[in-house]
């Protein structure tokens, strides 16, 4: 992957961020805190600024960078999970990745997502969109299915219980209602997706 | 020396007069400070104020970190993560109410106890 | 018509704060009010400050008062006991951490919870 | 008692507290916040300021406006649980007094205190010179012997290991310091004693 990609990526990713925001927080308002759109714009924004920056770097550090920048400016729980997740991915995978160093990678940032929030998979967070999208990765989906499939698995946390994060303060009334990070996982994995498959 | 405290909220406001309440208690005898507030001011917490207070309040007998709901927790754990050892070994983010285990964990700290018996003492606040 | 809530700290700082999170968790579903000082404006509680809240935050469905340390516990006792029947027995100063048990009483109180589930949310938080 | 002997005791009251602020202050200072002085000085000077007031109306309902006075007042946990002293003396004695009532009425007053605050005697509080000066208004003593009896009580705190109020935070800690509460308390008592004595 060139400079030039990765700084478009980042671009696409901070715009997509950026024009869902009102969403995002109207997700988290339902029942959260309803800052998760102001939270993950501040965050991808303070990336974009620097894109160049990191899409000068090899591709480890400049992801290790986007976390470290995430972890400093999101504000939120989102913000050390997303930042770990960067920053995790950064450290796994190798300069000039392929598709089973790039699933191996996330499926290890994954975790570390997990250890971060004390939290797994069926708990209504991120993490119930970042593990299918992984299965995909791993099963040999096209890019254009995994995007499918993060969608379908952000929908899926509507009927789920809250366990983690501010709508677990909420027990039963959490059901009926999208997680925001979920949401917002999905969003970037489209936003990725749609690059990287416009270019393959 | 004595462990110190530092006091991270959502709410600046929280975590100033939660600071205030523990100076009256205990004076200056026990290294405090505190931090609150989004990187915009807003509520939240920002790990980079978070990592400064723990500077600000460093002893080298350990640092308890007293923290309200979730996100406070997350960018606490993350920025005791970032700062590193040696350092990160002698902090920990309590598992306490904020204002009442600041109050009670800085008053086990101020009469010389231990890291461990502080975050005790903090840790007895809460639910088993 | 929702249980109100009412947050009594020594410090005004801590108390307001506190409204500022709960209110970002329920905006304005929730009756809500807060107080602290002692009635010179220094850390401490006032049991005129602390009626005058519950009658701001006052719901047919009850009020639900958050407290620090012990004397804004006793301080609290001493209000509803001077506002007397029947609002009384309507009214409980919960056993909870002020600032968690402020947003979790709260969030139970923006769904309609009654006061008795309400009360209990809180008191899960403190120790047995 | 007349509307004059009473205005004399508020006045005697409050001025003690007053000259012995500091002192109580920085016994609360040493296992406390150290504003104990400052709250009973706050309370007494404006149940003194209204001292007239007070001293016109019979005895119970002076003891019954001056406790909600200190209620509203002090500000700090002592300020309802002597509040609650004189209300619940306000309410239980005659207009009138005898001894016998008196001792009676101081009583029930104490078990109000205790009620209040969830205390009892040997927790290192007022209670701990309360209940021996109610047992030597009981005993048939003195009001001299009463007053060095309050002050060998509050001393006896002074090896008590505090189990009510912010003095329990310290655990063993408060052992070897007196309560501020009992101070306060045994000064009252003296002055008291001392205006009263001399007057029999
Ligand atoms: N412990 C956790 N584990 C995994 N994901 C979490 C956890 N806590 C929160 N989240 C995710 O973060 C999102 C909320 O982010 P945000 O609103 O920015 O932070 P905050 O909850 O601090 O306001 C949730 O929708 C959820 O997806
Ligand atoms: N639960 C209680 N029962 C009886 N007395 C108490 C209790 N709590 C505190 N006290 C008394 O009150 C005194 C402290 O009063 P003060 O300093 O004015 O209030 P605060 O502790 O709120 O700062 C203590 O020294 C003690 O005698
Ligand atoms: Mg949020
Ligand atoms: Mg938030
Ligand atoms: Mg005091
Ligand atoms: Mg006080």
């Amino acid at each position: 992957m060139t400079a030039l990609d990765l700084s478009r990526l980042i671009t696409a990713a901070a715009d997509a961020i950026a024009a869902h925001a009102e969403e995002l927080t109207a997700l988290d308002q339902a029942i959260g805190d309803g800052d998760h759109g102001l939270n993950m714009k501040r965050g991808f924004d303070a990336v974009r600024a620097e894109a160049d920056v990191f899409a000068a770097k090899p591709m480890p550090d400049a992801l290790k960078a986007i976390g470290t920048k995430l972890v400093m400016t999101v504000g939120g729980a989102s913000g050390p999970l997303f930042g770990t997740l960067f920053m995790a991915l950064g450290k796994e995978i190798s300069v000039e990745p392929d598709r089973a160093n790039l699933t191996a990678a996330f499926g290890k940032a994954i975790d570390a997502v997990a250890a971060r929030g004390k939290s797994q998979v069926g708990q209504k967070t991120m993490l119930d969109v970042l593990r299918p999208v992984h299965d995909a990765l791993a099963g040999g989906r096209t890019v254009a299915e995994i995007a499918d499939i993060a969608d379908a698995a952000a929908e899926a946390t509507v009927q789920m219980k809250a366990l983690r994060g501010r709508a677990s303060f909420l027990g039963d009334r959490s059901i009926g209602h999208m997680d925001a990070g979920a949401r917002s996982t999905a969003l970037l994995v489209r936003t990725l997706a749609q690059i990287i498959g416009g270019k393959a | 020396m004595n462990v110190g405290i530092v006091i991270v909220s959502h709410s600046p406001k929280v975590a100033e007069g939660t600071a205030d309440m523990v100076r009256q208690m205990v004076g200056d005898e026990v290294p405090l400070a505190w931090c609150g507030g989004n990187p915009e001011g807003g509520l939240g917490t920002s790990v980079g104020d978070i990592m400064e207070a723990i500077e600000r309040a460093w002893s080298e007998a350990g640092v308890a970190i007293l923290v309200d709901l979730g996100g406070a927790e997350t960018n606490s754990e993350m920025a005791v993560e970032m700062i590193g050892e040696p350092r990160a070994k002698k902090i920990v983010v309590c598992n306490a109410p904020i204002v009442e285990g600041a109050v009670m964990a800085a008053t086990e700290a101020s009469g010389g106890a231990s890291l461990r018996e502080v975050v005790a003492t903090a840790h007895e606040l809460s639910p088993a």
